[in-house]
This record gives C-alpha cells, structure tokens and sequence, in this order.
C-alpha cells in the first residue's frame, strides 16, 4: 500500500494526530474548544485505529465537530445524526461510532431518533453539547433554557417548561446516562472513556459554555468559588459528599436531603451509596434539577448490560442464514409454484 | 348423487371474472388460487385485486366489499380487463359496488342465501335485485351456497362460524368448472396449507369438489368455457405481484453486487409488502430496518450506504415527502441510495389504497436547491424485478441517489412471469477506493471528490479503510477535496457538475422501443403502470388499421437521448397518465410536438377502452 | 339562529348526542369500540358544550375515531395530532382538546411531538390507544410492541426493545399521567374524567385489544381468572394492596416488593400508600413493566399542577398589551429613523 | 489642531463603498449607520451585508471577514452596486477577499496598523500589498488606524479591548466627511444606545468626529463627494431590511383582518429575523410559537388557523422539505396557511447564509398527489411588506394555503421605503361560517366543504360555533358533505375543483406591466430578488438605445392571463435566475417563445452588468 496510507497506520498515536488540516472556526473562548481538546486527548488511549473512528453530527455549532478530527465523519442535518449513525453502526459493527448533537440538535428536532436510539442500545457514544441555546442560528432559547430566558426570539422571556435531558434519556430506558462538564477536563475524559467503555447507547450531557450568546450558564458549576456547593460528583459504590466531605446527601424515604458531616450529627456512613445499576435512584439523582439548596449531580448516574441492536440483529441474520443456508438467487425466483411452457 | 349432465363447451379467446363478497368472505383467497389454476392451464393474465381501506369493515356493508379481478386467455393480455364477464356475487353489496362492472349478457353467479332483508338493506336496495327483473340484462345464476355449504360440512365437526367462512371454496371449485381449470393446483394449496389442521382441510377439499360437481350436476348452465393456453415464450414461468418482484429485484441486486442489501423504512400502505417480503430473506445478506419513521429510515439508509451497504428505503408519497431533506444531503454527501416510491391516490392521505401516479413531480423537482436525481419507472408487476435492480445499479455506478417509482396497482396485480436466468443480468461491478487518489504539496492524499472520467462518479470510500479519513457532509463541497467552500464559483461548478453526473446516465439508456406503427399519425408516450393498457389499446387501434404507435419510459430523468428524433414521427402525442398531467409538463417544457393529454384521476388504472375512445377521438378530429 | 342550530345546543346531552353519522369502521370486535362508548357517555356528564370540543387524532385504526363524534375534529397526518392540537388550544383557550393517537402514531413516528406536547403542558387530554401493533397498516410490530414479536414485518422476531409509555411521559415531565384499559368500562371513565378534570396534558395510555393483528396482548390483566393477581388499581391516598386485599405492595429501599397480607405477618399498614404528587414514587411504580411476580399497576400515577403553556402565552399578551397598548400600524410604520422627501 | 484643508468637492451621480473587516471589527454597524446617514442625505440607496457562517471566526482570517457594501445616488437605486468606488479594508484579509472588487482607481482606506507579519500570513500575503505596488492601479489611503484610535482614547478610561474594538467609529467618521454625509445620525444613535455607558459613548463620538476631522485634516485626499438628493417620489420614508418589512406585512395582514397572527416556525438562518420582529410586536395580537422543528411548527400553524387565527409559518428551503406533507394535509382541509421561504444556498445545507432562488420547483410541486397551491415571490425588501400582506389575502379569500417566496438577499438588504398608508392597502374582508348552508333529507344542516361561487372557497366554521360541528382530515373528501369518500368520480372531481380554485386566485392579479420599450427585440421576465439587478439593466440598454424590455412576475402560480400575450411582442425572451433554470421550466411548458436563460448560482445576487452583457450578447447574435 502507498506510502500515504501509512499516515493512518499503527504505532502511538497522539492528540496530533487526530487534529484535521481545516481551521477550528468557533469563538474564540466556546467550550467547544475543551471538548475537542479532550477528545483529542482521549483517541490514543482508547486505541482504536483512526479508520474505524467515525463522528457522526447532526447541525449546530457544536456538530462541525467532525471537521476537526482525523477519521471518518459526516456532518449530517439537523438532529438526523442518530438515524444516520444507527444505519452506520449496523452495516459496520467494527466501526467505532460517536455521535456529536447539541441541546437543539437532539433534544428539539431530533428528540425523536435521539430516544429511540436509546431504546435500541446501538453501540455508540452520544456526546450532548448542551449550552442551554441555539448557537449556529443566533440566539435562540433552547428544550433545555430555563423558562423565562430573553433571547432574540423571546424578548419578554420564554414559556416552555425546559427538558431534563438525564430524565429523558432515562425515560428512553438508556443502558448509560452521564453528566459532565467543559470545564472540569479531566472528568470529561474520564467521563469519555467510561462512555466509550460500555457496550450499548452511551448517553453524555456535557455542560458546554457559549460565551457569546449564553455566557456564564453554568457559572455555579464551574467557578472555583460556588462549585464546592453546588456539584456534587457521584461514583458507583462510594457514598455521596461534597463541599471537600463538609457535605453529604442522604435519602430521607424517597426524599434526597443534604446533610452537614462536620457538626458531629452526621458521618459519611449516613451518606447516600451511589449504585449505578438502580434506575430508580438515578431517577431520584437526576431529579436534582435546579432545586434551590441542593447540588447538582456530575457522573455515571446510570449503566446496565443489555444487547445491542446491532448484535441482535447480526446474531440473527446469521442464526437464519445458519438455517437456511447462504440463499441462492436462481433457486428464490423459483420457490413456489412454477410451469413451464414449450420444451 | 345426481347424474351429471354433459355441457356444450365452448372454447373463448379471453375472458374477465371478478369475485367479490365481504372482506371475511375470503375474495382474495378465492382469487389468486384461479389464478393459481389459470396459470397452469398457461393462459397469459393480468390480475387486479381490490380491497376496501378499512381492515374488517363491517359485514354486508358496501365500503366493505373486497374484489379481485382476473383477466386471461390465450391470447396476450396486458389489462385486468374491461368488463366482467363472470361476476361471482357473495352478498348484496357486492353486487351493488360490481354491477356496473359487467358486460351485458355476461353472467352472475349470486349466493341467493344471503339476498335476505337484512343485507339488502345494508347495501342500501329498495327491492331484491334477483327478484324486481333489474337484473335481465344479464344471465343470473343463483346458487344457495350458504345452505349447500352448511348441509355439506354439517357432519364436518366445524362450528357455524367456521363453516360459514369456507363457501368461498365451493364458489372457486364452481367457478373452476365453468373454464375448465385443472383443481389440483388449489387441493395441493389447500393440503399444504392445512396440514395440521385436517378438519379444515378435510372440509375445503370437500367444498372445492361440491362446488365443481355442482356445476356438473345442476341444469342452471347453459355452456361451459374453455380457453387454450396462450402462444408464451418458451421457458419457465411463476405468477408474481409487482412487490414481491420489487423486493426480489433488489436482493437480485444485492446478489450481483456482494453488497449487503439494507432496507430502511417505516411501514405505510401499499409499499409495507416490500418489507415484508425482504424480511423473509435474511439468508440473501438482506437486513431490514423498521425505523422510528421516514426520516429516520432514510438516515439510517443514508449510514448504510456510507458504511458500503446497498442502502435502499421504500415508502409511498407521504413518506416520500418526509424523506426531501436527507435526499438532498444524499445528493451533496454523493453516496449511492435508491428511494423507492410506491404511489398511492393523493393529495395527503388522499386514498391510501388506491393507485395513482401523482408523485412524478414530487420525484423530479421535490428538494430544497439544485439536487437533481435520477427518477425511474416500472411498468408492470414483473418489470419491478428489473427496474429495482437497474435502479440499484446506476445508483452505486454514479454514485447519485435514485427514485424509483412504482404504484399500488403494480405492487398488488400480479401476472405471469418467465423466470429471469441471474446469469443474464447486468453486470453490477463495485469497486471500493482503497488507495490515495491525489497530491496536494508534494503528499500523496485521498481526494473524496475526484471524478471518475466517464460517470464523474466521485470514490466511495468506506470507514474502516486505513488512511481514507474523510468527512462528508450537507454544506457545499470544494471540488476534488471535498472540504467546506464557500466560494461563489465552486458553487457554480458544483451544481453544474452534479446536474451532468445526472445527465451522464443516459449513456444507460437504450434506444427508444416503439410498438406498433414506427411512424404515423399518433404515438402514445406513456411511463408506468399503465403499460399494459396502452398496449393493449394500441393493438385494437391496429386492427381498426389506425396508424398509431406507442413508447414506454423507464427512465423520466434523465429521459431518453432519442426522443424528440422519435417523437417527431408522428402528428400528434398522446399522453394518459393517472394524475392530472405531469409528465406532458415534462415533455412540453424539454420538445416540441403536438402534446395531447389524457388524465384519469379515480384510484383506478386505465381501461384498454378508454385509452381506444381517446384514440378514436384524436383521429376523427385530426383527419378531416 | 335557524332551527338547526339548536341542535348543538344546551339541554341535557346523552350519548347519542355525540354519535355522528358515520358507521363505525373497526373490526367487530376491536377494542377501540368500547374507548369510543366511554368517551361518548363521558361527554354529558363534563358538561362541555359539543361545539367546544375538539378531537384532534393522527393515523391509525384508532385515529378514526374523531368521525364518530359528534364534535369538531380532525383526523390529521402521522404523529402530528400533538403539535396541531397545541396550535389549535393557543389560538383558543376556551376550546376543549382531546388529542387521539395510537401506540405507532404517538411514539413512533411523533414521538418528538409528544414528548414536547406534555413538557410544555398545553393543557389536554391524550389518549393513547396501545394495542401493541401497527393495526391499520395490517400487522407490523411496534414500539411498545414486546421484543422477539413476530409479525408481518419481523418473521424471526422483532429486536427493539419497548418502550415503557409511562417511563417516556414521565422523563418528558408530564403533570398527568395514567393507564387503564378497554375491558374496564368503568375505570377507563373514571380515569378519563380524572383526566379532564386536569389542568395540563394529561397522558392517558390506554391498553386496547387488536382482535386481528394482537389479540390477547393484555389477557393477563382482562381475564377474571388471572386479573386480580396481575392487576393493581392505585389511588391518591390509599395503600396498594390487590387480589382483593390478599397481597399489598411495599418497598424495600428502593425495591417494590410483593408483601402476603393473609399469613399474619404483613399487614395493609406496611403497605406502600400511593401519593400522586411523589415523582419519584410514580417513577418506581411504572417501572412494574413486564417484571415477572409483580403486578402492572392502573390508575393515576402522576399529577401536579403547573402553569399550562396557552394561560403563560396569553398572560404574556395581555400584560405586554396592556403596557404598550394596542398596537397601532400607523405608528409602527413610522417607528425609528424616518425622513420626508418633498411637502 | 492642524489647520484644516478645504479639498476639491466634486459632485457625482452615484457611488458604492464597502466596509469589510474581522467579524469583531463592527462592519455591519459602521455600514448601517453610514445608510442611516445616506438616507437623511435624501439619497435612494441598496445595501448588501455579507457575513460569514461562523458565528466569530478566528480574527484575521479570510472566512472571518464581514462585509457590508452600500450603493447610493442622486439617480434610482436598483442594486447594491456593481463596482465598488470605496473600499475601507480593516485588515489584509479584508484587503485580500475584497480588492476583486473595487474598479480601476477606486479608492481603498486601510488600517496600515493592522498589515503585520501575522495578518498578513493569516491572509495568505506573501509580501505586503501596501509595499509591494500591487496595488497601484488603485487609489491607496493608509491610515493608521490603530495607532490614531489609541491616542484619541489613551485617556478615555476604556480597557486596550474596548479602545481597538471601537476603531471602526473612526473609520466612519472619515467615510461621512470623504462623501459630505450629516453626522447628526450617527451621533444620536450612539447617543441612546450607550446613553447608560458613559465613557463608551464619549469615546465613540470622540473618534467619530476624528476621524471626520481627519479627512479635512490630512492631505492624502485629493477630492471629497457630493451625492445630491435623489428624486424620490414625496412622501415619508425610513430604511427598511426585508425580514422587518416581511413581518409588518404580516403584521398588517392581522390588522386590517381583524385576525389574530400566529406564526409558528423553528429558526433558521435566513428567514430567523422575521420571528425576532415579529416577537417584538405582541400587542398587535401576534402569537409568536418557537416550536420543537419544522412539523410541528406547521402543525401547529394549521391548528390556529383551524381555531381562526391567520396561520403563518416561515422556515428556509430545508424547513419547507420537511413541511411538505403538512402543507398537502392544508391543500386536503381547504384551510388558510401562508408558508414564508426565505430561500438560501442549496441543495442541503449548502450555503445557508448565501442567497440563491433554487427552492421554485419545490414550491410549485414538491408535495405528494395532485396539491396545487398559490405562489408569490417579492422583489425587494421593501415589497416583502405588501407580497407578505397579499398572500395572506389570498390564503383566507381562497381557504388555501399560500407560498412566499423571499431570499437572504431580500431579507439582508435594505432600502428606503416611502412609508404606506394602512388606508390605501386593500380591503380584507374576513367570514367566518355561522349558519346552516345545506340540507339533507328535508333537514338543514352545514356543508363543511360548500363552494363560494366566485372564489370556490368552502365555508370557515370555527371551533365554538355551535351547531357547525364537522371533521376535517387528510382523506379524500366527499363533494359539499366533507365526508370520507372513496368514491372514483368524487376524487377525480375534487382534483379537479381543488385546482379550478388555485386558477382562480388569478383573478387577482393585475395586468402585466412592461418596464421600458413596451415592444420589442428582447423581454426579460425575471421573478423574486432579481428585480433590481434587472431593472438597472434594462435603464442601460435603453441608454445604449437597445429594445428591451421587462416584466417581473410577482405570482409565479397562477401566472398572469395576460402574460403570452405580453411576451409575443418581443423576439426573445430572457429569464436571469439564480438557479440552474427553473422559472424557465415553467416558461417553455405553459408558453411559447423563444426563451434564453441566464443563470447565475453564486450565492450571491446578479450584477446589473452581467444581466447587460447577456443582453449585449444576445442583441448581435439575434441582429445580422
Ligand atoms: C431543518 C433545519 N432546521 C433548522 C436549521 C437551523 N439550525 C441550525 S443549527 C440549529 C440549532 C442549533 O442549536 P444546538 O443544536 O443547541 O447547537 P449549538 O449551535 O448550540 O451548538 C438550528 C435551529 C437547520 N439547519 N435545518
Ligand atoms: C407519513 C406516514 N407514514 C406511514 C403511514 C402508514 N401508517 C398509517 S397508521 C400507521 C401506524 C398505526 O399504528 P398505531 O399508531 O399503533 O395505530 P393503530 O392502527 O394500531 O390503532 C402507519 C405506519 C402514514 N399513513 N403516513
Ligand atoms: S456561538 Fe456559542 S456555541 Fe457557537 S461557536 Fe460561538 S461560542 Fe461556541
Ligand atoms: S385492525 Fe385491530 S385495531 Fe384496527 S380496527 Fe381491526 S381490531 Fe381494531
Ligand atoms: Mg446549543
Ligand atoms: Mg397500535
């Protein structure tokens, strides 16, 4: 094989590598950046070859993503990546498939595809860039704006009730639901590689900052000063602080409450044990939703084991085919009832 | 037993029966098991079954009827036929929704059993018919079928309902009788299907028998018919409805190709059998996706192909219309996709079980921008297998999204098929780029959007192939790099050069065929499912010695490179289309000639006689 | 007003009053017919005017029924129902919205709509017809359809797995939320007028029986013989006992459990007491899905009040209204920079 | 202060600048004030912003750059200018993507500052134009105005950010005085809009009027220009961009019905700006719904108009691909709808903020089954307002829905606007069905689907009108009843009276009017944004004494009665689009005449020039 196809070859890759020749074109300052960046980071410890890499994006800011990385992509339309990807994943198992959507993206007009991806369990990643508005188009309010939002088509506040989009990945009966964030880089890559990890829909909503038309969205979250507070990162089989262990949550029936684990009352052993695989505490953690006096969750909230869509469908295509042998064109077209006429 | 009488019998160059009853009555059964029959006896024939939109619309009611017509004889027949000349009434409704149907003098078989109060008033007559002499144009032969049927299976240890439901077995073995069709090829249907089941078979065999011996036995005809089988081409033959062969011609395709065949699509009436069908034969590589709706179907379809899979959708004009937008990124992302449109009455849901060829513009001009496509026609059941299959291969030999287009007469008649040798198909080559096609600065590179020289088909290069990474996707591309470009003049060029990478296909094109007379006074261009009429409507204008010809278009666009040269031949182009007149649009817009048009827009496809009135017009008008 | 006209007019209505014309379509047999008595003897006693009425359906077997009623209606294209029935509530407030979908039409093909119709919370009722099948299409599998059916269009077996309706409405944030059946003529009412009474989308699912394509998907819960160990009705307020008071339902932890109330051991006081208003207790009780030993709950799951999204749209109007007054096309033609050429 | 110099004032006809920098650099403010201040200057004017996809592309780079071109005049104003006489470049890439186009020694002002080493990689300089005589064939002014900015506000309290953010106020100063334009605009502009921030608004009219003084100031300008007054009809006038004026023609539509508007749309660029201004002007009873994609905002669009409202929904050619089969559910229910396409770069995503007319076909027949359906396009931004009132018109007189036809250019640009009467725009009777208009076996009761004899129009009978209780949907319906008909003579019937309506809506239309020689050699008939560019045009042709004619057709379905007969008075036809053909289409099938396309798919509009040398072309080869 020539000489150039040795570019895409073996050997340790780095971040580099995965960098496209085509110039990043979004904002100086967009989250999107860091997101990149950790994807980018994350490609060569994951090792997959870069030809059986594909991104798969619908449209919005955060969708030119494939542009910018060094594999197979197609930046699709709006809120089609999951359809597109799903028929991808099936005619090519091998194939290593991340699908890059934003909050209008997946959760407006693609909301549809976007549960009934997660109902399948196609073997995928779905990585939700949720800025909380409609960057591409200027400034719209969003399915996930907190109701009220001034935008340029809201001038007297928006109406609509937002999304939970953990909710609705939950109500979908997603096999992997979790929550991360721009600017805490290294939970996002864990985050990535835990997503990637899993066999089946991995659904990751990343908290992303568009500095231009949203600035400052998860500001809570994200400044040195109130993030103690207000996030609480969970992990499967350790109990739930935060505030540096100042704080905990426990469950008062069904009831999440926070606890102060420094006057003595309460130990970390009342806090509440994060258990992945339980769909109703999930539900319970995911319902921490702008809820004054209570943090917000970032993590794998969510996994269980199911089949695959594509691996169902292979193992019977070849259970059939096992059956009936491999089927031959001249005997089908006689099947069934035939004459002859003449010799 | 009562002896049996010997009947006259008379031997018929063609003849049209029609079966109707209730939905439950088991009509469609009824009809393809003669047809079964007819075509063993090698007639030629053309079916048309015909069944209400609702699913098990109430008994006796006159939206309920279901029907199927069959039309055969030894001569060819290219139509269900004109008029009935058998028409076998189950109830009162039947006969109200079919009458019209009938010739005069031809017969009607009634079950006068269930010509009682009660239905009647359901089908909404004054008066019985078989009693008020409305009926003494026709030749009426009552039979008793529930009474014969109950006393025939009374010790058969089936229940009323059960018994009931099988008369229709004693109306086909009469009917059987009356053209001298061969029996077995219905008792080997009947045995295999209700093997497991011997009450049921026991008693439909008997049924079948009675109803044969009934017209035997009983004085009520006068002649018993018998029609030679007609003059073929030799070789073997099977009876085959258009989605079957549909389907089949696009494993064909798949078969050819080595291509995985993927069908993505979302149920929707008439083109759900093709799913059906297709999802029977997973042993052929074929997978078949029933997505979420359209537009996922057509994505997923679209991933297929991208991924290297034969990717194919099936739908009908309303999910055609949901499917616009991915068409267009299929046209700019130039990956190979056949969108398959089975037409149906419209506007919106219009008349869903109806067949109509309304969508021909939608086909050719439904997308946002400049995204031309290839648009392709089949014209009979049979004829679906090899446009499925020609469909297929331009897409991947261009590299272009293809529209083929069907109908729900197609997909639903059915007609005797001689079964195609896979040897004799078209070649159906692909080549996957494997290597780096280009240079930029002294690099070899992979250029995603360099052309082949006679197709300007750009390369598929599929995920999973070492150093072709390459991003496709619905913003402009830059020539041969395939990047994002906005500038003005690459826009320029590539809209050009996507509309004559379409053009291009007419090197598929084979000369134009026409039927008839070469040149002279009329020439009938026609596309679709009305094929067999105009045909058969030419052939009764030549007899009448009436110098007209006709051309049946396979490809719409683009058309065929010899066209205007043929249709400068003749005076006057007629045009029938079911739909308002789309295609003369076409044809007005792109020739010259004297374009006449000739639109049925009624659910229904065209009668030989009405296309034979419209000649006569034409020609009584045209020469003085 | 011409004689005619009081036709639709006051007096006490009956039934009949709300039959149209037109003969009813459905197989003998179908399920859809007893839906359509239920609705019918409904409307009298709501007491809305006919002409007030509007049922709004897609496509499907059951999307016929707005021509059996006697009331405004539209049988609308495929999934769509939510979304024209939203725009149809807004343009009118005063008008009472019924939205009729099947299991395919509602979360298959409108699934988006759905989810954004019970989010925003226009306030209606939706009744969703779930037979488990594509009916009209005559016998395809379908979203709730359960996995490895098979059917006209999966010979071998379907490979999707269902959705949980309940689960999807929920992650959707609905304010309602319900399941009853045809073969309860009685629950079905009730529950329908609960949900009327409802301020907000109310989600209704409804199981159906298709006697053609599915017969017998919900014999378990319909049968005398097998219902009442399979069947739990719940109420605001009460304790989930079922097999008429034999078992009760309790939890542990997070975990429902099937509690024995005739050994001694266990009584109604351990039971679970059904709270309406508690997210986290509707999402555990819908998780009873298809969970061998356990029993599928009927009733109302879930109900909160929230703003509805047509009150928050015309509250915005009216309070820009009044502060701006109404507008003037004159003066907003010649709003902002203006210049005079002549005279 | 230095002295300042009184330089040459030289008085001419007309002129276009440009103003192209970094998307960070305020080109669209500085160009809009400079209209602003045009307009005051009495002159008639056309304006065309272009901005790059990226929302802020990285600073210095080609993609990256904005620019807003301005032509304006003592004389008519048709387009935004062929050639551009100044071109303020405040970067090398502004230099590098604009210099094509500023004719023979024009005049270009640079930010000097900015033509460093790392700008001038980042435009793909290899050596600086400002050094290397490159650019001698122009009149060249550096300026620096970096250096100048900085000084003016070293004091001004604003951070380094701020100060070089705010550069371009200089550059607009001196743009005012190098054309004699009144500052009082711009200075009261800025004054209310950074009235609450102080030092901004100091700093801003600080370099203002600096740069103002600097042109009389510095001696690098040999000559300064006068534009007199052009003579515009009398009357009052404001600047106006078409996506404003297509919202207050909606907004009017409302007004003089007396119907509530309710617009339901999803964004998307370019049609977006129409919601935003319309969301403004809720106490003109507008609903304005942002709904979760294209379906459901159509959805619901059809649902208000069901309840009464006049129903409107606006999207760009992708939207309209995934509203078709909605916009056949309306054809089907016979209810009011206006679709507003704001047309852009296609096919697929392609260049959305590029402008382009390749969404025509769609419009006419991108729906499933025969779903005819009125057609408008608007010509200038300022026609946006009466084309978007009379659609509406159309759509609730005829209980159709309609399609606008916009485009990015028409929605960007701007122009003066002699500000309407609300008196003087037509009537719009609205009727609302309240009665029993039928009977039935001796009973009264309501024909949903009756005719209006004149329009054909049925009755609209709202939700709430008691005893008007009737069932709309997307099956065929029965003639007058409305009810489901699966009747063959009724579907045909129906397709046929659906499309006697659409003709009928050419009623209205007025006769065709003929913009220069009313006969002659060649007409051009264009449709939509082209109007001006085709106007121009012809005024020069007419200088040069050709015969030539044009006409601009504003309904493309129905076309014009008139309109052959129009036509037959020239030799040949010329129809500029930009698409690959597609009004053209529709020409060559309805009519005859010897038809010559002209088509321009640049994403950008035509220039008067180009549409002039077609002409020049044509004339030789049509005259021996
Ligand atoms: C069919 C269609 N409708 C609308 C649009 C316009 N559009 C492009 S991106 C977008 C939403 C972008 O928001 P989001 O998905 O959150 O991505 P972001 O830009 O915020 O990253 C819209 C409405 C489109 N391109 N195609
Ligand atoms: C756009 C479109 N796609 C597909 C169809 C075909 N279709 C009609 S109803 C239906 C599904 C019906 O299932 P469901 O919603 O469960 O209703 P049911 O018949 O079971 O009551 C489908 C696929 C259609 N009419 N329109
Ligand atoms: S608009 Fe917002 S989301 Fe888009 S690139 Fe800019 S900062 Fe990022
Ligand atoms: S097909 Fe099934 S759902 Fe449809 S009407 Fe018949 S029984 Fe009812
Ligand atoms: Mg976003
Ligand atoms: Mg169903």
């Amino acid at each position: 094989m020539p000489a150039g196809l040795n570019a895409g070859g073996d050997g340790a890759l780095s971040r580099k590598d995965f960098a496209t020749d085509q110039d990043v074109r979004w904002c100086p300052g967009c989250g999107d950046y860091a997101i990149l960046a950790a994807v980018q980071r994350l490609m060569p410890e994951i090792g997959v070859p870069r030809e059986n890499l594909v991104f798969i994006s619908g449209i919005g800011c955060s969708s030119r993503f494939p542009y910018y990385m060094n594999t197979y992509g197609m930046h699709s339309i709006h809120g089609r990546a999951p359809s597109i990807a799903s028929g991808l994943k099936v005619s090519n198992p091998e194939l290593d498939v991340w699908i890059i959507t934003g909050d209008g993206d997946a959760l407006s007009i693609g909301g549809n595809h976007l549960i009934h991806l997660l109902r399948r369990n196609v073997n995928s990643q779905l990585l939700l860039f949720n800025n909380q508005i409609y960057g591409l188009t200027k400034g719209q309010y969003s399915p996930t704006s907190e109701a009220g939002k001034v935008t340029k088509s809201t001038p007297y506040g928006s109406l609509d009730h937002p999304f939970n989009p953990a909710h609705v990945a939950l109500g979908a009966d997603a096999s992997f639901i979790a929550r991360t964030m721009d600017r805490d880089p290294k939970h996002l890559k864990n985050t990535l590689k835990e997503a990637h990890t899993h066999k089946g829909s991995s659904f990751v909503e990343i908290y992303q900052n568009c500095n231009i038309f949203n600035d400052g969205a998860f500001l809570a979250f994200t400044e040195k000063s109130s993030k103690p507070m207000t996030t609480l990162y969970v992990e499967h089989g350790m109990p739930m602080t935060f505030d540096k262990g100042k704080q905990g949550l426990r469950l008062n029936g069904l009831t999440p409450e926070v606890i102060d684990l420094t006057d003595g009352y309460w130990s970390v052993e009342d806090c509440l044990v994060h258990d992945a695989t339980d769909k109703a505490l999930a539900f319970i953690l995911t319902n921490l939703f702008w809820q004054p006096d209570l943090p917000r969750p970032f993590g794998v909230f969510y996994q269980i084991e199911r089949p695959t869509y594509e691996d169902l469908l292979h193992e019977q295509l070849n259970e059939v085919t096992e059956r009936r042998s491999n089927g031959d064109l001249r005997e089908l077209l006689r099947t069934g009832d035939t004459w002859s006429i003449g010799a | 037993m009562a002896e049996t009488i010997d009947t006259a019998v008379q031997a018929i160059p063609e003849a049209t029966i029609l079966f109707a009853g209730d939905s439950g009555d088991g009509m469609q059964l009824t009809g393809s098991q003669f047809t079964l029959a007819t075509a063993f006896a090698q007639n030629d024939l053309a079916t048309l079954p015909d069944f209400p939109a609702e699913i098990r619309a109430p008994a006796g009611t006159t939206y309920g009827v279901s029907g199927f017509q069959l039309h055969f004889g030894s001569v060819n027949i290219r139509t269900p036929g004109d008029d009935v000349d058998l028409l076998v009434a189950m109830n009162p409704a039947a006969l109200k929704v079919n009458l019209h149907r009938v010739r005069p003098q031809g017969t009607i078989i009634v079950n006068s059993n269930a010509f009682v109060k009660r239905d009647l008033d359901l089908a909404k007559y004054e008066s019985n018919p078989l009693e008020d002499g409305s009926l003494e144009r026709y030749r009426l032969i009552k039979v008793e079928l529930t009474r014969l049927t109950r006393e025939t299976l009374k010790d058969s240890g089936l229940n009323h309902k059960e018994i009931d439901r099988s008369k229709n077995m004693f109306a086909l073995g009469l009917a059987l009788w009356l053209y001298s069709r061969p029996t077995q090829p219905a008792i080997d249907w009947i045995s295999q299907k209700f093997g497991k089941k011997p009450k049921i078979l026991d008693a439909n065999l008997l049924l079948l028998k009675k109803g044969f011996h009934y017209g035997e036995t009983t004085e009520d005809f006068v002649v018993r018919y018998e029609v030679s089988p007609a003059k073929l081409k030799d070789g073997m033959y099977r009876a085959i409805r258009g989605s079957q062969s549909l389907a089949w011609g696009l494993i064909a395709a798949g078969y050819k190709s080595g291509l995985s065949l993927f069908y993505g699509t979302y149920p929707i009436t008439p083109a759900s059998d093709i799913l059906h069908e297709l999802s029977r034969h997973k042993n052929f590589n074929v997978v078949t996706v029933q997505a979420e709706d359209e537009i996922a179907a057509v994505g997923a379809t679209l991933g297929a192909s991208f991924a290297g899979s034969l990717g194919v959708t099936g739908t009908s004009g309303p999910g055609v219309a949901l499917k616009t937008e991915t068409i267009g990124l299929a046209v700019m992302t130039e990956l190979p996709m056949v969108i398959v449109d089975v037409q149906r009455g419209g506007p919106s849901t219009g008349l869903p079980t109806k067949t109509e060829q309304s969508d021909l513009l939608q086909a050719l001009y439904g997308r946002n921008g400049e995204a031309p496509m290839p648009v392709l026609a089949a014209s009979t059941p049979g004829d679906c297998f090899f446009i499925a299959y020609e469909a297929c291969r331009i897409a991947v030999k261009y590299m272009t999204p293809v529209m083929m287009l069907s109908d729900g007469y197609l997909a639903n008649g059915s007609e005797p098929w001689l079964i195609p040798d896979p040897d004799d198909l078209a070649d159906f080559p692909v080549t996957f780029a494997t290597t780096l096609n280009g240079e930029a600065d002294g690099e070899k590179v992979f250029l995603p959007y360099a052309r082949d020289k006679e197709t300007l088909a750009r390369p598929w290069a599929l995920p999973g192939t070492r150093g072709l990474q390459h991003r496709l996707g619905g913003l402009e591309k830059q020539h041969e790099t395939g990047n994002v470009s906005y500038d003005p003049d690459n826009h320029q060029f590539m809209i050009k050069l996507r509309a004559e990478k379409v053009e291009r296909v007419a090197q598929e094109i084979p000369p134009t065929e026409v039927n008839g007379v070469a040149t002279g006074e009329i020439l009938i261009v026609g596309w679709g499912s009305t094929r067999g009429s105009i045909e058969a409507a030419v052939e009764r204008a030549r007899m009448k010695g009436q110098s007209v010809g006709s051309t049946h278009l396979v490809f719409i666009h683009p058309l065929p490179p010899d066209l205007q040269e043929v249709m400068d031949r003749f005076e006057t182009i007629l045009v029938p289309e079911l739909n308002n007149g789309q295609l003369i649009r076409v044809l007005r817009e792109r020739y010259t000639g004297n374009f006449q048009p000739l639109n049925k827009i009624k659910g229904l496809p065209f009668r030989a006689s009405e296309i034979e009135a419209a000649l006569d017009e034409l020609l009584t008008t045209v020469t003085p």
